[in-house]
């Protein structure tokens, strides 16, 4: 890991993206894309910002991005099934700002 | 210095292209690349385990369960959502011009501040040869701070509970594509199905020692199971049969269960006795985690021996 | 010698990019099928090439699973995609805004 | 043994959860039987010897931070996980009702139930910064599971919009936790506290932390999400949602800013934060008032009781810690018995429509007592928990001179009369029309008994407030006076 600076710029526009599609997307399968792409986000500063530990990168972080990297699949799972049930029963694929039941 | 250039900017534009314009399928596409490239990346900054999972399970497991989802979707022809309106694109390119800001600075702060000098990680290395383990990572993930991995593996036991709590009861067989029907899939799924398994137990086995371990392994049989319900060689079954069910409980069950059995012989809770216990942990991860994947892929409660 | 292996990646890499660009423009599923099979491939042998350059033998392990992985994706996408044609008359592809 | 009652209450509901997958319809009982009910004799243990120790910890697996994870029980966590238990033992019992555990929703709620409560616990113990993130998870996916175990097309929806920005949240959080990672090298939080430098780079791990966790506490401005689905939940579920989930994510913020960032004395913070719970009880009252449905009522309710919660930021002090945390146990307990009470009229009237539940108190007097005595203790009446909490918070507000406190906690308690007496006024009213209510089973029963009794809770913690607050007030970190 020799240019630290260039992979936190990277993640700073990963997460950029992430966001900007979250807000403005309708399509829950594309705002969860924008999640998980995110997460990979705050994944490459967690290891690049712990650094190095005798000459390798801290396993520590390693093994929490690993755990990060489990626990994200299987919060996306969850969503997709939710997310093609409510499209089941409602026959919307998106969450319409315009609608009554959040306020 | 050219090649991280190269990877980061091409994440970048991966993820433009992923999220934002185009058709959502080209963007699905573009994630599974950018899954890879990131697989890559890992790679080059020198961790080969992140990069097996990302691959494994960050581009191929979820780009599968996505890629799925956006088939079914499609048949439920459900309302194409509108676009946004101007002023909320324009709100939201203030605030990720702000978020990309943030991050982009305290990142490259964070990376200046770098002393190299990271407590537990020195921690971990000094204590890690005392475990027989290689691997630092397994020796985190199974030994050190296996809290946080118990937890996990039940989160991937209520993901799939509350997934098929929102499927409910009439989805039991959700649709799944036709099996594709061509002479050349027979002859390479009856060569990848053992050549998978044997790969996914050497990396479980390699785990210890080398990168790999139980989670690269459980994606790469999770894998496995999807190609094998894709082409029709296992089905959807409406309901759990006992051992399915034992199956996706086994590695909460043996974790929990090797923790409190060292309490009772007067070792701190979820010590771990051994290698063996690393390994007989793992594999029963690798089990209930694959299994669970496979379910979440096929949308229904259990599996049968041949889809109809 | 010390540029032949970087050199190598970089070149390989660059094909990725011109992967992407057919992934990108299509037009059809084909195209887009043979470039995902071009950038498992081509990532297997940057991962070789990387395992040699950074003296981390691990990373060939990497390059296995990519091997495994690849042949499941692509059979994945050609089931999917292939029905997809199929069940629906109107190709999403074709119409992107 | 301390280390074994401390694995009971995590481990002992997360292998019960696997047995009620595992084991056929009929034995599912003695799977959740044995889940929950050693918990309290766990805790009655652990809290003895908190008595004597002060404090309790556990490095798990053996290992010590910073390698390792450990588990700190003192006295906040003991009020909250005695909370948990009570809200997952009686909450527990009004859902058997409707979710019997040989039937197939049983078979989907009751391991999430127990997932649940394990994870509630283990959060609460916690005293590292990523397992905190992993137990997060937990709790929401679990939660979120539970919200549509019933399928109610409103409750999906709801449920996504949860899920999303509850993962949003998650990531701010863990953004934060890796800034602490990078420059501590340490995950655990107490050994952070005194490495972590109050610089650019602190305050803002501090900050997304911060706003990670509010998504999560849906604290006014990020509230959005909760009306709908508290409001959309099964019975239940809405009760737990209320009154345990939001909070361990309040918690959470506690802990970071009073225990992390402890020393760093950062006034405009924690006026803000304290300005923000301001606007909740302000604006969560106002929307309770005019809300047509009991169940959103409630929830609105929540959105601004929430917000008493925040005032412990800008009023800091071992009182106003003290008069906080029994707002949070008490508030936990009547809002339960609340919507309980709402949940069991909306099951057996087939409407919770406020316009048409006129006479229900002739129909349904124990329910309609329920919502009127959890009511006290949400107004901060005496004799009740509720009254115990807000004496202490405005004695502390009008000792320290913060009117502006002052003000919020009477306006919020004149509004919190206004939208309940709305309420039980309709609910007393003159009925219109009176049809007949099909003959009360032992379930219906025993389903407003559960309400009762957790509204009696609420008001019994008004009697016997001076073991808890000596409780709480050993696990107060930052001294006497501001």
């Amino acid at each position: 890991m020799n240019h630290p600076e260039i992979w936190m710029l990277a993640a700073a526009g990963l997460f950029g993206l992430g966001l900007y599609s979250l807000i403005i997307a309708r399509h829950l399968l594309r705002q969860l894309i924008a999640i998980k792409i995110m997460g990979s986000a705050v994944f490459l500063v967690l290891v690049v910002t712990a650094g190095l530990v005798d000459g390798s990168l801290d396993g520590i972080a390693q093994a929490l991005v690993l755990t990060g990297i489990v626990i994200a699949v299987a919060a996306i799972a969850f969503a997709l099934a939710l997310v093609v049930s409510l499209a089941e029963t409602t026959g919307s694929i998106s969450l319409n700002p315009d609608d009554d039941d959040g306020r | 210095m050219v090649i991280d250039v190269f990877l980061a900017l091409g994440l970048v534009v991966l993820a433009w292209q992923a999220l934002i314009g185009g058709s959502l399928f080209r963007g699905i596409v573009m994630f599974i690349v950018f899954g890879m490239v990131l697989t890559l990346a890992w790679a080059w900054l020198g961790s080969p385990d992140l990069a097996m999972a990302e691959a494994a399970i960050g581009a191929g497991v979820t780009g599968a369960l996505i890629m799925i989802a956006y088939w079914r979707l499609r048949r439920i022809n459900a309302v194409e959502p509108r676009d946004p309106s101007p002023a909320r694109s324009r709100l939201a390119l203030v605030i990720a011009v702000l978020a990309t800001g943030l991050v982009g600075a305290i990142g490259l702060a964070a990376v200046s501040a770098l002393t190299g000098d990271a407590t537990a990680a020195r921690v971990m290395n000094e204590t890690l040869p005392d475990t027989g383990l290689g691997n630092p990572i397994t020796g985190v993930l199974i030994v050190f701070r296996n809290l946080d991995t118990l937890l996990e593996v039940a989160v991937v036991l209520a993901a799939y509970i509350a997934a098929r709590a929102a499927l409910g009861r009439e989805s039991a067989d959700l649709p799944l594509p036709p099996a594709p029907d061509t002479p050349l899939l027979t002859p390479l799924v009856v060569t990848l199905a053992p050549l998978t398994m044997v790969v996914a137990i050497y990396l479980l086995k390699a785990g210890s020692q080398y990168p790999g371990g139980a989670f690269q392994a459980s994606a790469l049989l999770a894998a496995l199971g999807v190609l094998l319900v894709l082409t029709g060689r296992v089905g959807p079954a409406a309901a759990a049969n006992w051992l399915t069910r034992a199956g996706l409980v086994i590695g909460t069950l043996v974790f929990c269960l090797v923790g409190l059995g060292m309490l009772v012989i007067g070792a701190p809770l979820l010590a771990i006795p051994g290698i063996w216990a690393v390994y007989l942990i793992e594999a029963a991860m690798m089990i209930s985690i694959g299994l669970t994947l496979v379910l979440l892929f096929a949308g229904a409660p259990g599996l049968s021996g041949k889809r109809s | 010698m010390n540029w032949l292996l970087p050199g190598l990646i970089l070149f390989l890499l660059v094909n990725l990019l011109a992967g992407l660009w057919r992934v990108w423009r299509g037009p059809s599923s084909a195209d887009r099928m043979m470039s995902a099979l071009l950038f498992g491939s081509t990532s297997v042998a940057v991962l070789i090439l990387m395992a040699e350059w950074q003296g981390i033998r691990a990373l060939r392990h990497v390059a296995l699973l990519v091997v495994m992985l690849a042949a499941i994706i692509a059979i994945t996408y050609v089931g999917i995609s292939g029905a997809r044609d199929k069940g629906s008359e109107t190709n999403p592809d074709r119409k992107a805004p | 043994m301390v280390a074994e009652a401390l694995a009971c209450l995590v481990l002992v509901p997360v292998v019960a959860a696997c047995l009620a997958l595992v084991l056929p319809g009929r034995w599912r009982w003695l799977a959740v039987a044995a889940g929950l009910l050693p918990l309290p004799l766990a805790m009655a243990w652990l809290t003895g010897e908190l008595g004597r120790e002060g404090l309790i910890t556990v490095a798990v697996a053996g290992f010590e931070a910073p390698l390792g994870i450990v588990w700190r029980l003192d006295g906040l966590s003991a009020v909250l996980v005695w909370l948990n238990i009570i809200i997952a033992l009686l909450v527990g019992l009004h859902a058997a009702a409707h979710y019997p555990a040989d039937k197939l929703n049983g078979f989907r709620f009751w391991p999430l139930w127990l997932l649940l409560s394990g994870a509630m616990n283990a959060l609460l113990l916690s005293a590292d910064l990523f397992n905190l993130f992993v137990t997060l998870e937990l709790v929401t996916l679990a939660a979120i599971g539970l919200l549509v175990v019933d399928r109610k097309p409103q409750a999906m929806r709801a449920a996504v919009r949860y899920l999303l920005l509850a993962l949003l949240g998650s990531l701010f959080y863990l953004l934060g936790v890796a800034l602490v990672y990078g420059q501590t090298g340490t995950l655990d939080l107490y050994q952070a506290a005194g490495v972590l430098q109050p610089d650019l780079l602190g305050h803002t791990a501090l900050v997304l932390m911060t706003v990670g966790l509010l998504v999560k506490a849906a604290i006014f401005p990020l509230h959005g999400w909760l009306p709908a689905a508290h409001g959309n939940a099964p019975g239940p579920v809405s009760a737990v949602l209320s009154a345990m989930v939001v909070k361990v994510a309040v918690y959470l913020v506690w802990r970071l800013w009073l225990w992390l960032a402890g020393d760093w004395a950062i006034p405009a913070g924690l006026t803000m934060l304290g300005l923000l719970g301001a606007l909740a009880i302000v604006y969560g009252s106002l929307q309770a008032l005019v809300q047509q449905r009991v169940k959103m009522i409630v929830a609105y309710s929540t959105v601004a009781q929430l917000g008493y919660l925040m005032l412990l930021f800008p009023l800091l002090g071992l009182v106003a810690f003290q008069a906080t945390s029994y707002h949070l146990l008490s508030h936990g307990l009547a809002k339960a018995a609340m919507f309980l009470a709402a949940a069991n009229l909306l099951t057996r009237l087939g409407t919770d429509q406020l316009g048409d539940l006129r006479g229900a108190d002739r129909r349904m007097p124990l329910d309609v007592f329920t919502l009127a005595l959890a009511g006290v203790s949400i107004l901060g009446l005496p004799p009740s928990g509720g009254f115990i909490a807000k004496w202490l918070m405005l004695q502390t507000a009008l000792a320290q001179g913060g009117w502006l406190w002052v003000g919020v906690i009477l306006v919020g308690g004149l509004l919190a009369a206004a939208y309940l007496f709305r309420v039980l006024a309709v609910l007393c009213a003159r009925p219109v029309a009176c049809p007949e209510l099909p003959v009360s089973g032992k379930a219906d029963q025993l389903t407003s008994l559960v309400a009762l009794g957790l509204a009696l809770a609420a008001l019994a913690a008004g009697f016997v407030p001076a073991p808890v607050l000596k409780l709480l007030a050993t696990a107060w970190p930052l001294g006497g006076a501001p």
